[in-house]
């Protein structure tokens, strides 16, 4: 049978189109996109965008609200995205240091002995930059000191090690949270070193080291200038959405143009072969800890003083709107886990709205389950090819 | 003779690149049919095309007169195509046996009542898919003693002759092997083409393989075909091929050719 | 010298936790404190000393067995028995896992001797504490003594009067069995049967002794083993999931939340219907099992994390379902209009909402009549079965086509794929197999507490599964049952005992200098460090053992017996085995 | 070797069967009574449950843990049905509790529950043992009172029929129905309504959204809320468009109660604008630690009976004398946790000459105007307190300031 280039001989199957357009795959989806229209889309039109279309002003109040919260979810989230893109681990323990960070700020504030009645502007303005800093500072030691004690050994472990011991971790940063929050304990110090700033911190954190603590509201309660009355809209807002969007602009700006933001990066993509182009990848995975403390204790500050509470268990459920944010703008990708937390408080905000408070965090679900359906990795992430 | 697998303008764009470009290719029941071509190709490629990992995004692919563009690669091993992966891809942690038997699985028809309840045909079924993988670990030359040794711990050449055991586990009527003698010394590298040999003869399965070691190519295939950069530039008997002056440009580059040394002995002789 | 670092370590575990008693609990005075501290710092010294294996697997056991008596002394000393016998058991496993013998003979005298210091240091720790430990938290070694005679009925009847001598003959009764356990275990450990029947013999005996014991020396032991092993038959499904097919799931919660309910919805007054027990745990596990299907089909085309994270999103929908669809309040209902007509999501009292729903009528049997609540031995034995059954079809699984379906798309499954293993069906297989599981312990769960609400089903519950079959050992049942033991035990039974234990001692020493106890430190409360010390038991076990306790290592001599009729060499044979293989 | 095997085997057997079968030997001379209390000691309600322990341990010392003239030894066992994980009570937990006492010989009362919803769990169980409960705290109408909670309630918390259940404060369908009327009195026209879904906070919610209407004010809206959110800022900016005059929360202090009041003022709902009234689960110095002093400045709670230092005669006596034993002001509760062990004692002391668990059942229902620190009151039959006596509370710099009985 002598090759032949040309084509096949005509005995042969006859020629089928060249590629038919409803394969099953297609066809399965499209069914599925009109059932959920037509089963869902009816009901929300009738019920959420008919009142949205009632009150825009409360539709834009809420949009605020939203946006607001997800500045600082989305802050959170990218310790979550940092650390999972150089080391593929969830890091529960990432939301009990957003907690620690709460807790710090209360401290150094009742140090300090700001209060809102009685220190001016200008020194609570000074003193709570000087205290960002020190609790970013603290933050980002405890969580690298975290990854060199527990995480380190457990490089080469198998995939989920890691993770229970970031588990672990966590619960054992819920109860740091616990003591720190023990006025008993802060008085057994201040009574041994005889000071009574110490004596201010067991004040504020009272008897009752499991209950909420409230944090003095130090950020100024104006409504924003140029804003209408209309709109609620207050400096205190601003300043939350401004700080958690600078920290936002910093981080991507250290990773995308600083050597170390390169190392890192290299880092994520591949540890070996990184290590062969001369990084020291424990030291970058080190560094990456560092600034996801830092950002975990900034955000944790943020938060403490906007909504005014501490409480040692605020870091497993913002951890886990957080983590969520993060995969839901594709795990491993910065822009992507802060567009997936403005989402995130979007949601939230339009669904206590319109919806009800009591089925919110439901609504966030689903929808993380909707989007990841059509594209399974996440918003931005990008398609993990499969190479056989 | 209807051929065994027929590819007709089979193109594969992946975005931009054109990996695969209007191929058309034929192989004969029965027949070893050799796939050469210098790195990138795109006979891996191909390779996926036709166990349904890549979908083509144009042309046809008929296997045993049926077009099965688009079927998954679970169907497609059903309907009897069985392939090795060009980096080892075994089942790591699970012994030598239970990777020949996982390769039996589509053909095994106990469900879920069978096994939790033991029947006596589950029972028999798996007695008999155990006998079948010590046979075939037995015909790819793995002695008893590493069916139950894990995968990952068997040496190299081991690693792949248990390759094709599972893939033969899978009763194929077409074999494809990707770069079977891949990172082998010269002894091992006979002892498989033999296994090549005896695959085809004793079971009597068509193969297609892929490989850069000219002699084992050249020794073994009845027809050649030669890929460049996703376009099919030569097909035919191994000699015809070898002294193409379209092959010998696409693997030594232009200059060489140029001189035309003529119909000298193969270009790329081994010795 | 190589292992100064861990004397280092194992001397600095000690001071440590000697200055944390010191700190915490002055009153046990200088001496004490230092002791505990001295002590744990000789054993970890011991623990890392180059003793013979069979020395160091009694340690090990027996101290297991001592913090057990220590921890329930002071409430019910009766709990010595079971411990001494517990850990002479584990001895004598740990013995032969660490110096495997082939003759039964050895391996007994083996197991005697590991299970004899097992039981020694159980016993021991009764004279700790009726000496020290007691009479801190108000008991004197009389009342203490007599509290032990009561459940050691052989000392009364051998009129042992004195306190003495009963903690001597219950040191003996501890080293003795602890040694007789270790060394049936140990033999029977040795015998290569498969299954090896008088080793399931020899596990099985404590096991169904507990109950009688604990009646005996009422012990209340079993409120506590009852949920632990519950969790266990759970983290045995998830081990499915996980283990298994390699699918993190991080939401199991929702497949156990949904088991309880259907039982609760079907047999309670809340919709009116009450059906009995043996029909509903099925309808359960079936409801739980299609769950496991629709709640699996959306993470088909995900991988890794992404798979996680939906699944972690129905762990948390499906727990707000129960909790909202009780009847909103009135006035506040969610109503969406469809085409104008308006749909109450809230109307029908579905789930009963926050408020939960019981009681749930509890199984009955024709001869033992309903289970009570208060008598917790049918329960029990219940359980055992239902357990008993999970394990052998999970095993039946995992020995089977499926079961390497799973591991093999677990491996590679793209692999898996070009092997010919529908991967869309095999995944959905293993999330309804777990979930089916889970249906079974949903619905023993919720006949057993009598009344369900949806905050026991949320996110740490799935979290604490999740870590038992991790550090358990994925993929092998047994590493999962003693992990899970050992978390649970830490969690429901040391650490709140230790608590009472502690806080008894304060209120001793407080009703002594006569001070009021109402303000009491985070630091001294025991129960708020109960985290703590659960994150602490975390990370230092995925320090010490990564792959887990009992890794999933293949047992390379175990080779089915009916293998060795093959003769491999001749070709005949091979063809008659398998016609398409004749030429 | 097998017969050394199977040998040792038996022996095992015969000991440890020989050490199941020790039946407990007869007990000491003198019978103990133990009492048995179940309240939250874990998470932030542990302030208001060590005033009642105080209080139940002071009333045993006056009689120096005995009864019968000395015969009769009593025993009190303070447990926790609370976990640290979940900061509130527990229902596995409540649960072990109760199986505990029924099935420990000695228990013959229960003090407890705290939170309604735990004792829906113990009821149940308690009820088949035949122990009697006195609950200082628990006010879900569903509880005791037909057609006042779900159908079906109360009948089926009482298995064996009978009752043994009682409570020594009011339940809520009357402290819902006095709020209802003080915030008529208070001028209120447009009340939104939130609960946290708990059995004792949405029942209460009903109540009141029932008897407001009766009144005549407007529901602006109802919603329940997720105790676990991090802020309502969204929630309340939804309401602050309703502009009502009032929120009415039902629920305790544990349930986010104090994020709820700090995210109102921040939305502008400032106390001289709109009111913020709650029951006695938010009548707590931790609420209003939580909210922070100036944020709940102004908040109206009611509470089922006078706040301690407003009690007269033997309650004025007990109050003195508990502030100078404990140096520590009294929570609300307190008074009820001593009234409850005083009637426990009294029953017990009536059943001298049988003591076991029917009969200090029978007379603790049997109690008729006892003149307790509460005042004269009694059980009626369905085990409620015959008191009904309500008070107002507002937060004033920093402090629950008693403002006027409530009808």
């Amino acid at each position: 049978m002598a090759a032949s280039q040309t084509p096949s001989s005509p005995q042969a199957a006859p020629l089928v189109p060249r590629e038919p357009f409803l394969t099953k795959r297609r066809a399965f989806s499209i069914v599925g996109l009109i059932i959920f229209l037509g089963f869902f889309a009816i009901p929300i039109y009738q019920t959420i965008l008919l009142e949205m279309w009632d009150s825009p002003r409360q539709l834009t109040q809420q949009i605020v609200i939203g946006l607001t919260k997800g500045t600082y979810i989305a802050v959170i989230a990218l310790g979550y995205t940092l650390v999972y893109g150089i080391l593929e681990l969830i890091n529960f323990a990432h939301g009990d240091l957003f907690m620690i960070g709460a807790f710090l700020s209360l401290i150094f504030i009742s140090l300090f002995g700001l209060d809102p009645k009685t220190s001016s502007g200008i020194t609570i303005f000074f003193s709570l930059l000087g205290i960002l800093g020190l609790v970013m500072l603290c933050t980002a030691f405890l969580n690298a000191g975290i990854e060199r004690f527990a995480y380190r050994p457990l490089r080469n472990a198998p995939r989920l090690a890691p993770l229970i011991s970031a588990i672990g971790m966590s619960f054992v940063l819920q109860n740091v949270g616990i003591f720190l929050g023990d006025g008993l304990i802060w008085d057994k110090i201040a009574d041994g070193l005889g000071s009574d700033a110490i004596g201010r911190v067991a004040d504020a954190m009272g008897t009752q080291s499991v209950a909420p603590k409230n944090i003095p509201d130090l950020l100024p309660n104006g409504q924003v200038f140029f804003i209408p009355d209309s709109l609620k809209y207050t400096y205190k807002d601003l300043l939350v959405a401004v700080v958690s969007l600078g920290l936002l602009a910093g981080l991507y700006s250290f990773v995308r143009f600083t050597k170390l933001g390169k190392a890192i990066r290299a880092t994520a993509q591949d540890r070996d072969a990184a290590r062969l182009m001369g990084i020291n990848a424990d030291r970058t995975i080190s560094v990456t800890f560092l600034i996801g403390g830092a950002l975990g204790g900034a955000a944790g500050m943020i938060v403490g003083l906007y909504n005014g509470t501490a409480l040692f268990s605020m870091g497993f459920t913002a951890g886990l709107l957080s983590f969520t944010a993060a995969v839901l703008g594709g795990i491993g990708n910065i822009l992507g886990s802060a567009l997936g937390g403005l989402l995130i408080g979007l949601i939230l905000a339009l669904s206590d709205q319109y919806i009800g408070t009591r089925w919110s965090n439901a609504v966030i679900f689903a929808i993380l389950v909707l989007i990841l359906l059509f594209r399974p990795t996440g918003l931005l992430g990008q398609e993990g090819g499969q190479k056989a | 003779m209807a051929p065994l697998l027929q590819a007709r303008g089979i193109t594969k764009r992946f975005g931009g690149l054109t990996a695969v470009s209007d191929v058309s290719f034929e192989i004969e029941k029965g027949s070893i049919v050799g796939l050469i071509g210098p790195n990138g190709a795109g006979k891996t490629t191909f390779f996926n095309m036709i166990t349904g990992l890549y979908t083509p995004s144009d042309g046809d692919m008929i296997f045993n007169g049926q077009r099965i563009n688009g079927t998954k690669p679970s169907e497609v091993t059903k309907l009897g195509i069985g392939r090795t992966f060009q980096n080892i891809r075994l089942f790591a942690h699970m012994t030598a046996l239970e990777n020949v038997l996982v390769g039996q699985h589509c053909r095994m028809h106990t469900g879920l009542l069978g096994t939790l309840f033991r029947t006596p045909s589950m029972r028999a079924e798996e007695k008999a898919a155990r006998q079948k993988a010590f046979a075939l670990l037995e015909y790819v030359g793995l002695g008893r003693n590493s069916a139950d040794e894990m995968a990952k711990n068997l040496p190299y050449g081991d690693q792949r002759r248990l390759e094709v055991a599972r893939a033969l586990a899978t009763d194929p009527k077409l074999l494809l092997l990707d770069e079977p003698t891949a990172g082998m010394n010269p002894k091992e590298t006979d002892a498989l083409t033999e296994l090549i040999y005896r695959v085809r003869d004793e079971r009597d399965l068509t193969v297609l393989l892929i490989e850069h070691d000219m002699k084992v190519v050249m020794g073994i295939s009845e027809r050649v075909t030669v890929l460049d950069r996703g376009i099919k530039i030569s097909e035919g008997l191994p000699r015809e091929v070898q002294t193409d002056p379209k092959v010998v440009e696409a693997y030594l580059g232009t200059g060489h050719a140029a001189k035309g040394k003529g119909g000298g002995a193969p270009v790329f002789d081994k010795a | 010298m190589p292992n100064t670092k861990r004397y280092l370590t194992t001397g600095g575990v000690g001071f440590a936790v000697g200055t944390f008693f010191l700190w915490n609990y002055p009153n046990l005075g200088l001496g004490a404190a230092l002791l505990g501290g001295l002590v744990i710092a000789a054993l970890c010294l011991l623990y890392s000393a180059p003793l013979p294996d069979m020395i160091k697997a009694g340690l090990i056991a027996g101290m297991f067995g001592a913090v057990m008596t220590i921890v329930y002394g002071t409430h019910k000393p009766g709990v010595a028995i079971i411990a001494g016998m517990l850990s002479g058991l584990g001895a004598g496993l740990l013995a032969f896992q660490r110096s495997p013998q082939a003759n039964p003979k050895k391996a007994a005298i083996l197991g005697a001797e590991a299970g004899a210091i097992a039981g020694a240091w159980t016993g021991l720790a009764l004279f700790v504490m009726a000496f020290v430990i007691a009479p801190a938290a108000g008991i004197s070694a009389g009342d203490f003594a007599e509290h032990l005679s009561e459940t050691v009925i052989l000392a009364d009847t051998l009129g042992l009067g004195s306190d003495i001598l009963i903690l001597l003959f219950a040191f003996g009764f501890s080293t003795l069995t602890g040694a007789l356990l270790g060394a049936a275990a140990c033999a029977a450990r040795s015998l290569p049967l498969r299954p090896n029947i008088p080793l399931l013999a020899v596990i099985a005996l404590p096991v169904l002794l507990i109950p009688l014991i604990d009646r005996a020396g009422n012990l209340l032991l079993l409120d506590a083993l009852i949920p632990i092993y519950i969790f266990i038959l759970l983290a045995l499904g998830l081990n499915i999931v996980v283990g298994y097919a390699g699918l993190l799931d991080l939401g199991y919660a929702a497949f156990f939340a949904i088991g309880a309910y259907t039982t609760a919805m079907l047999s309670s007054p809340h919709l009116g219907i009450n059906l009995s027990f043996w029909l509903v745990i099925w309808v359960a596990a079936a409801v739980a099992a299609i769950a496991g299907l629709t709640l699996g089909a959306p993470t088909l085309p995900l991988r890794g994390d992404y798979l996680a994270i939906v699944t972690l999103g129905f762990g948390e929908i499906v727990p707000i379902l129960f909790r909202s669809l009780g009847g909103g309040p009135p006035g506040g209902t969610l109503t969406l209009r469809f085409f104008g007509m308006p749909i109450g999501i809230e109307q029908v009292d579905l789930t009963g909402g926050n408020k939960g729903i019981n009681p749930i009528s509890p199984p009955h049997l024709p001869l033992i009549g309903d289970f009570e609540p208060s008598n917790k031995i049918p329960w029990y034995y219940l359980l055992i079965v239902i357990m008993g059954l999970a394990i052998f079809f999970i095993n039946r699984l995992r020995d089977s086509r499926q079961g390497r379906a799973w591991m093999a798309m677990r491996e590679d499954e793209l692999a898996a794929d070009a092997m010919g293993i529908n991967v869309v069906r095999t995944k959905l297989l293993a999330f309804s197999m777990g979930a089916m599981f889970s249906g079974f312990g949903g619905a023993f769960y919720g006949a057993f507490i009598g009344a369900i609400f949806p905050s026991s089903f949320d996110f740490s519950v799935s979290i604490i599964l999740l870590c038992m079959v991790i550090l358990g050992g994925l993929g092998n049942m047994t590493g999962v049952i003693v992990g899970g033991l050992l978390i649970q035990g830490a969690d429901k039974m040391f650490i709140p005992k230790g608590a009472e234990l502690f806080r008894r001692i304060a209120e001793t020493k407080a009703r002594a200098e006569d001070t009021s106890t109402v303000g009491v430190s985070a630091l001294q409360d025991l129960t708020q460090q109960r985290l703590l010390l659960f994150g602490i038991v975390l990370v230092v076990m995925m320090l010490v053992r990564p792959e887990g306790l009992l890794p999933n290592e293949r047992r390379k001599a175990e080779l089915h017996p009916d293998d060795d009729t093959i003769n491999s060499n001749s070709v005949a044979a091979e063809a008659e085995a398998d016609p398409s293989l004749a030429a | 070797m097998k017969r050394f095997l199977s040998f040792s085997l038996v022996l095992t057997m015969i000991m440890v069967i020989l050490a199941a079968c020790g039946t407990e030997t007869g007990g000491t001379a003198k019978t103990t009574v133990t009492i048995v209390s179940s309240l939250p000691r874990t998470g932030s309600s542990k302030g208001q449950t060590d005033t009642i322990v105080n209080a139940i341990k002071m009333r045993l010392e006056e009689d120096k843990y005995a009864a019968c003239n000395g015969n009769v030894e009593i025993k009190y066992e303070d447990l926790d049905d609370a976990t640290a994980a979940k900061g509130a009570w527990d229902e596995t937990k409540e649960a072990e509790n109760a199986n505990a006492a029924a099935s420990n010989k000695d228990v013959m009362v229960y003090i407890g529950t705290f939170n309604s919803g735990a004792a829906k769990i113990a009821i149940p169980i308690l009820n088949n043992a035949g122990i009697v409960m006195i609950s200082p705290a628990n006010t879900y109408p569903g509880l005791t009172k037909e057609g006042k909670g779900a159908e079906g309630e109360p009948a089926v918390y009482y298995p064996k029929g009978t009752r043994n259940y009682t409570r020594v404060v009011p339940a809520d369908d009357l402290q819902g129905a006095a709020a209802g009327n003080w915030a008529k009195e208070l001028g209120v026209t447009n009340v939104y309504i939130l609960d946290d879904t708990e059995l004792y906070g949405k029942g209460i919610a009903d109540v009141f959204a029932a008897t407001a209407e009766a009144n005549g004010i407007k529901i602006a809206g109802r919603d329940s809320i997720d105790s676990k959110a991090s802020d309502y800022k969204a929630l309340m900016s939804k309401i602050a468009a309703t502009n009502p005059d009032m929120i009415y929360f039902g629920g305790i202090t544990q349930s986010n109660a104090g994020q709820l009041v700090k995210d109102m003022r921040a939305a502008g709902m400032t106390a001289d604008k709109v009111k913020f009234m709650g029951p006695d689960g938010i009548y707590e110095q931790a609420f209003i630690d939580a909210a922070g002093a100036d944020n709940a400045e102004g908040v109206y709670a009611t509470f089922g009976g006078v706040p301690p230092s407003k009690l007269e005669g033997k309650g004025a006596e007990w109050y003195n004398a508990y502030k100078a034993k404990f140096n520590a002001e009294p929570e609300a509760y307190a008074a009820y946790g001593y009234d409850s062990t005083n009637v426990a004692l009294a029953a017990i002391n009536k059943s001298c000459d049988s003591i076991n668990r029917e009969t200090i059942l029978k007379n603790v229902f049997a109690t008729k105007d006892f003149d307790g620190v509460l005042g004269k009151w009694g059980f009626d039959a369905s085990g409620d307190t015959t008191l009904t006596q309500m008070s107002g509370q507002q937060i004033k710099n920093g402090a629950f300031e008693f403002i006027q009985v409530l009808k």
